[in-house]
């Protein structure tokens, strides 16, 4: 790896010692993941724009060089939207929770996802909410053959690549945070895809799911076979209930489908382009 | 007043246009007229729109005043002509064959005014009008539309000709044929034909009911070509076109009454200017995505109605803390929670003062006119660039949504200036997104910028945006971003406008939109010989302490109206100024009028911490509730 | 004072436990200390909590106050004891073997007091601290645990263990004996006796030092067995048990500091009451799942903290519109947006007072301390289903997560009273929701009520609740809501608490969780001869202006004390009394504490007008940056 | 049909010259079905909670007898599954418009959807919101081969059965209110099903619509096969995706595969339920 580029990386962020994720956690190996990719792409801090969930997982844009924003609880891809609208030179990585994408978050996952804008969302599911101590997410009870869904309390989990599939997103990839290499190969994926990617990346929470543990995913992840087409959405949502049938998780790109664009460009926002501006056209309708 | 005796008047008539919400085509009726008058150099204001929030079937109405010089306010609420364009019974009232529109305006016709109505299923017992020297007129619209004309859907060209020859207007139809062959020449010549032939039609039938009742008509419209450039055009038209001059170059909205028509102006025109409109799927959606490209420098505008402004809280908080602008229009409408989506009311300035978790800066401007919605909407674009926080911009129902004639000087062009943002990296020092300055305001950057790297959050943070909890960072940042509105208060802040002496006078206070009512009010008071002062506020919060103080330490007894319950405003007065303020409300969603404000005010003159309810009582009397009036949400 | 000549002081003992943030386990200690405390019949005040939003890696500190009878509040800042469980280097500072705790909190610890530090990975230069005769313990805890115990998760009882050698406390091992078999008999006595193990070596490591050193213990705490009972518990705790007492039913929250744990509480408890605990997907499906809940009858509470009140904005309205009760848990935290999460204010006042378009009837309490967190939440029980519309009680976050020991007597069981609702028909007239009634008060009923249906809705709407505009109806209903206020001023709001004599003295005024502090710091100004009154409010809003005007009638100045920037309560009073406040602030995510507050006071007493803050400058002083503090969100 | 029966549903109702919805409106026969169903189950109408959603639609629930509430837009299924979980013995029938559900209250729909409880969701989808005047739905261009999907502006429209079993609906049916027999026959079907059940009924706006009108429904409606397995998810998407392929529009229960429940009760709410509890469980942990 290029570690002259990973140190890039590293300024205007806060230092290596004071990142507060908890020993361990999977977002280190997500965020490893993301320097890797970033500089195999040769994209500059200054044209990124990372926008933060809440939870522990959206720190991570504070860990990494490049703007950043962070506003409310589930609504990084909404914000991310609308700067990619104003202004699509800008790269526009979504990093957050399970929890802020797929409960509170999830008004704008479903429209996002069909309203595809070319930028990126990668979620660190860890199956709860990290930074509240460990309440139960939307993501809560992989593998976990409990009593879900007998009470209104506790619904079984949302697979968050249906959920995707279901809501027309055009790139859908899984990755696992313990298999950085893996991860920041669909980081590379989802970034050159040309409109909304998707990345589920099971990061372990180490302190509040001491269920999924590395060594759990480890048993059960397995490579999208080489024989998957990833351009059929019949065949992804195939492939995404086959291996839960077999308790396997899938690892790859299990849905890549680019639709036509029309070109955009930055909207003015500079006063040449501003400033008076005839309005004529508009009042000869009011006459 | 009968017509008899009385001159006929020239250039001053008040019309009001009824019928079936939907299927009769009201407003399609008044746009004409207001359109049409316009171009004849007169002034036309149509503010007091009157519908329901279904779609069909209930009972719309649309007043219009029309005038030779520009008029202070929309006027009382009665009528000189009132046109009913329904043609069929009443269903709470089958046994009488009367009209809905007749029923509930035939009572705001002045003695001696017009009633023309549509005729086609039968004649409407019209006494009592009649001896009231009303002049009834009516038409058989419709059956001539369909048998003569074999197109029902010119019924309502039938009634516009014939309110044209009522008010003598337009006799060699110059008018009436321009905008017919604006609208209808692509569909070829046949149409404009069968339109005009349609007016006559209408016109005849008036001939018809004057030659047979001797009438004199006591109203006239007078064309005034050439006098001046004018529109006829809604606040909500008025302020996107004061958004587009002022820069803004992104907007979101989510549908909701009376916000609507914003968003529809802005995707129509925002990408001619090179913008984008956006239709979030939800209200988050829309306000998220405008600061998303307020952060990537673009001016960013939302628009929407209390319940969505309500929805939007969260997100005020975002824009304050993360210093990202964003203008807010609210478009009032009655509340609280859906309310009466189609009803004018001010009733959310506690909302945009107090809505949000904490204290984070915020500036508040209401327009008191259709002009200043264009205006005002300009200072809006440069405050919230300056000033890098949330500005509200509040209308209401009437003045979103209502028309006037405007004249096109109103709409001048400004230099767009950017406040400080940083375009290129300074090598000596990093760059400090939330620099501590004397003013509050930080040098701005925009992503993209090479050299230049910012981290903004919602969290509370240090200078470079990186989280902090450290209890001197935290102090300072606050002060810091409260500091702004200090500086407003003494940069761009602007005192609300006199009318008259406030001195030893009472002080009639009002905010936004009800203005030229109570411009009128003060007007009719002084007729009646009381020095009534009018102070009036666009710059609504935060309020200039120390020059309001001044302004109203002389001041007689302050009475505060307002469009709403509790008297949100005069509550911000008072503590803003502890000073006393009398009230007067109203809040039954019916637009306030100048006589029954001025009536009000004597009212509330007459002792201390009076409180008027106009329309309202202060007893509990129970409503009749039998006839279930069903309206929609 | 160092603690020479001093007599030793008996139960009364101010502690801070310090530590890295998970990893250390601070509030394990501090909870442990604090139930074996009140079992000991002392009185034991953790409530300025100090902890990060991130979970793992910031600095940790739990001050405690231990008293023989119950404290007025926590006291001030210094501390007595300081026990630091941190073992290794300051990261920001790698040059020196110093302790994060130690630095922070060094300052804090009176002359003469005593330090206790794990001392395994070397002993810190505490030259400084010894000059102020401070005792200094260095106990290699964590070396002790893994190198004799073997397990390195029994360093903190080893330092618990010193930490009551210490004290002078539990020499036998009573107290620690029992909770240990309590905890972990379960898991085999051999756990207990290695626990018990642990603090036995903890106390001959004191021991060592004591010898060493020839110290005099400053300070001693004597059990008080069996003078009452009583437990160590927490606000968001006593909420919940008020909520079940007074018959709440329904709870949905959605995660979020510091409201979280009462979720938790709940989702344990309810079901053994016959209730149900919702976590919301999102804080929107909570409030709204709750209203569901009371529509169908039962009784309903949400909680959360400022960014999902804000998101719960809209919902209020529903609420007052359709008249359906539910109880808002808002326990502040510092905003804007996200701000500080685990940090105290008591910012959202105008949230909770404003948020919402349209004017609708609320209430707002704020209870003072632990106790009133149950006292007070019967009363709202009570109100929200009385009045019918949202009833807001506003904690903060020390208030909601801070613990104390409180006398059981305080959990008096109330009888439940279900207000006015109709069971079957009354056949002798149609059932009217909503009828209009002089108190404002309507009969409810709940679906599944043989022989009677309603219709209720957020548009506005008849006495049987179909959607209406017609004018009457709509004042005459908005009037029927919004009396309910005038019916609660009369018959349920309670005046302020007054602390002293307001006639011609100086007034203090605060409203919510400052009440302890402000009592002490009452106590303070009149120990030097200031004859400072105290009035503080429990029931914020609405205000009974009548009563009001007359208790501030001939007070002196008036000083608003509020931890946030504007001075949101100040700003109430006088919107509603027009007096002139004077105001002392805190916004720096710093508890207040007296001496401070007593000083701030006689600064705001100086002159008109003052804005006193406290840690806050109002100076633009540039903040260092240099060092990245970085905390989470 | 039971006449006497269907009279019932008018009482406490807002009498038929008064309904506010354009002549030949979709929701006329939504609501014939709902009475005709209601009075087929023998549903007494104090037992109903009718939710109404924001728009049109959501005005049926005073258009019939029975118990009502309509609060914000989006937020019938949340008021809903309150109600359930307060009183099961309620029948909750939610009645909300396309734009009310899947726009704004898509926050609820999926996670609704997965909570499952025993309430019934009847969408008037018409492509439009209806109410305000015309506007874009998220179902907006059904059968409109445009450039959907070329502009964030205008996203592809949301399939709400394909989203419903993403999301783990236990039941999901269609309809069309120019079938009111059939529609009638899903609605019973939908309150019989033990758990949460959707309709999506598509109701012709004869105002805003004037492309997916009663005949181009009428030419493209076909009613599930014999053959299709409900209870098979898989063959549910299968099903959905191949209508589609051919243009064609299904029309009965795609999905039904009811969870096994925890039967729940009526909460405590009477004074002789709630007063003078024994707090003393609780406190014994607190000593
Ligand atoms: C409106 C709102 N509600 C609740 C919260 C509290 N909150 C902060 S983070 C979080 C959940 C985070 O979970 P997830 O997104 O899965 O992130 P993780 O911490 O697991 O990485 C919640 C509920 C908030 N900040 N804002
Ligand atoms: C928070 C909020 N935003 C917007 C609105 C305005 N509004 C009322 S109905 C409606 C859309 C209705 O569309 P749909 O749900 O499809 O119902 P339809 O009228 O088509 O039956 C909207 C956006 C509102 N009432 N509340
Ligand atoms: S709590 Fe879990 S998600 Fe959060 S930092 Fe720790 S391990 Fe990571
Ligand atoms: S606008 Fe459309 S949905 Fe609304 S009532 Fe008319 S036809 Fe029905
Ligand atoms: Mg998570
Ligand atoms: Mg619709």
């Amino acid at each position: 790896m290029n570690t002259k580029g990973i140190k890039l990386w590293e300024e205007n962020a806060v230092p290596k010692h004071r990142i507060q994720w908890c020993p361990g956690c999977g977002d280190f190996g997500v965020l490893a993941a993301l320097k890797q990719a970033l500089t195999e792409l040769e994209v500059m801090p200054h044209e990124l724009l990372l926008v933060g969930g809440i939870g522990c997982s959206g720190q991570i844009r504070n860990y990494l060089n490049g703007n950043a924003f962070h506003g409310t609880h589930g609504g990084a891809l909404a914000y991310g939207l609308g700067a990619k609208m104003a202004n699509p030179d800008l790269k526009v990585i979504c990093l957050a929770g399970d929890g802020d994408t797929l409960a509170i978050g999830v008004e704008n996952f479903v429209h996002v996802c069909r309203r595809d804008p070319d930028m990126v969302l990668l979620v660190m599911n860890n199956g709860v909410y990290g930074l509240t101590k460990g309440q139960d997410s939307p993501t809560a009870g992989l593998g976990q053959p409990d009593e879900r869904g007998s009470r209104e309390e506790h619904p079984p989990m949302v697979d968050a690549l249906l959920l995707a599939l279901a809501s027309e997103a055009t790139f859908v990839a899984q990755s696992f945070s313990g298999d950085v290499k893996h991860t920041a190969r669909m980081i590379v994926e989802a970034i050159q895809h040309p409109g909304f990617a998707f990345i589920n990346d099971f990061s372990p929470c180490v302190t509040y799911n001491r269920f999924n543990t590395y060594d759990w995913f480890r048993e059960r992840v397995e490579y999208v076979p080489d024989d998957h087409d990833p351009s059929d959405r019949d065949a992804a949502w195939r492939l995404v209930r086959e291996f839960a049938r077999r308790g396997k998780i899938p690892l790859g790109v299990v849905y890549r489908n680019p639709r036509p664009k029309r070109p955009q460009r930055r909207l003015p926002m500079w006063e040449d382009e501003l400033s008076g501006v005839d309005l004529d056209p508009v009042l000869a309708g009011y006459r | 007043m009968g017509p008899e005796g009385e001159a006929v008047r020239v250039n001053h008539v008040k019309l009001l246009v009824g019928g079936v919400q939907l299927r009769d085509g009201v407003t399609t009726v008044t746009d004409i007229l207001g359109k049409i008058f316009t171009r004849a150099g007169l002034f036309a204001v149509a503010m007091e729109k009157g519908y329901a929030s279904t779609i069909y079937g209930a009972h719309q109405f649309d007043p219009m005043l029309v005038t030779e010089e520009p008029p202070v306010s929309y006027g009382d609420a009665e009528v000189d002509v009132l046109v009913a364009l329904d043609y069929d019974s009443n269903p709470d009232a089958p046994e009488q064959p009367n009209r809905d529109t007749v029923l509930r305006h035939g009572g705001k016709l002045r003695d001696g005014g017009i009633l023309v109505y549509d005729s086609s299923t039968g004649e409407i017992p019209t006494g009592a009008l009649e001896a009231r020297g009303i002049q009834v007129f009516p038409i058989p619209a419709r059956r001539i539309a369909q048998a003569e004309l074999k197109r029902e859907i010119v019924k309502n060209v039938v009634m516009t000709g014939a309110l044209f020859r009522l008010l003598q207007f337009d006799s060699d139809e110059t008018y009436l044929r321009q905008l017919l062959e604006e609208r209808f020449l692509r569909k070829g010549r046949e149409v404009v034909e069968l339109n005009l032939q349609a007016a006559r039609r209408g016109r005849q039938e008036v001939e018809r009911v004057l030659e047979a009742n001797g009438y004199e008509l006591p109203v006239r419209l007078e064309p005034r070509p050439g006098r001046h450039r004018a529109v006829y055009i809604s606040g909500n038209e008025c302020l996107g076109l004061g958004a587009i001059a002022g820069g803004v170059r992104f907007y979101a909205g989510y549908p909701i009454t009376p916000a609507s028509s914003i968003l529809e102006f802005m995707e129509q025109w925002l990408p001619r200017y090179g913008g984008r409109a956006l239709q979030g799927q939800n209200e988050r959606e829309s306000i998220r995505a405008a600061l998303g490209a307020a952060l990537a420098g673009v001016r960013s505008m939302v628009g929407s109605s209390g319940p969505g402004i309500s929805l939007k809280v969260e997100e005020f908080g975002v824009s304050g803390a993360t210093e990202t602008p964003v203008i807010v229009v609210d478009a009032q409408r009655a509340g609280p929670s859906t309310g009466m989506p189609t009803r004018p009311e001010q009733g959310d300035l506690n909302l945009v003062i107090g809505g949000g978790h904490g204290d984070f800066p915020r500036i508040v401007l209401a327009p008191g006119t259709v002009e200043e919605c264009y205006t005002l909407m300009l200072e809006a674009c440069e405050l919230s660039d300056k000033y890098q926080c949330p500005v509200f911009f509040l209308t209401d129902l009437n003045l979103s949504e209502g028309k006037k004639t405007v004249l096109e000087e109103v709409f001048r062009r400004p230099q767009v200036v950017r406040h400080g943002i940083v375009r290129e990296e300074v090598r000596s020092k990093p760059y400090r997104r939330f620099e501590i300055t004397p003013s509050g305001i930080s040098p701005r950057s925009v992503p993209g910028t090479p050299g230049v790297v910012f981290k903004a959050s919602g969290a509370e943070h240090d200078e470079f945006g990186f989280v902090s909890i450290d209890p001197r960072k935290r102090a300072a940042m606050m002060e810091k971003r409260m500091r702004k509105l200090d500086t407003y208060l003494r940069e761009d802040w602007k005192p609300p406008q006199v009318f008259g002496s406030v001195r030893g006078n009472p002080v009639l206070v009002g905010w936004g939109n009800t203005r030229p009512v109570l411009e009128e009010a003060r007007l009719l008071l002084q007729r009646r010989g009381v020095p009534v002062a009018l102070v009036h506020f666009t710059h609504v919060f935060p309020l200039h302490r120390r020059k309001l103080e001044a302004l109203f330490a002389d001041a007689g007894p302050v009475v505060v109206v307002e469009q709403n319950f509790s008297g949100q405003f005069a509550d911000l007065l008072q503590r803003e100024l502890r000073i006393a303020t009398r009230r007067v409300n109203k809040y039954n969603g019916v637009p306030l009028y100048p006589t029954e404000v001025a009536e009000a005010v004597l009212q509330a003159l007459r002792r201390e911490g009076a409180v008027v309810r106009i329309g309202g009582d202060s007893q509990p009397v129970p409503v009749e509730v039998g006839r279930n009036e069903h309206e929609g949400d």
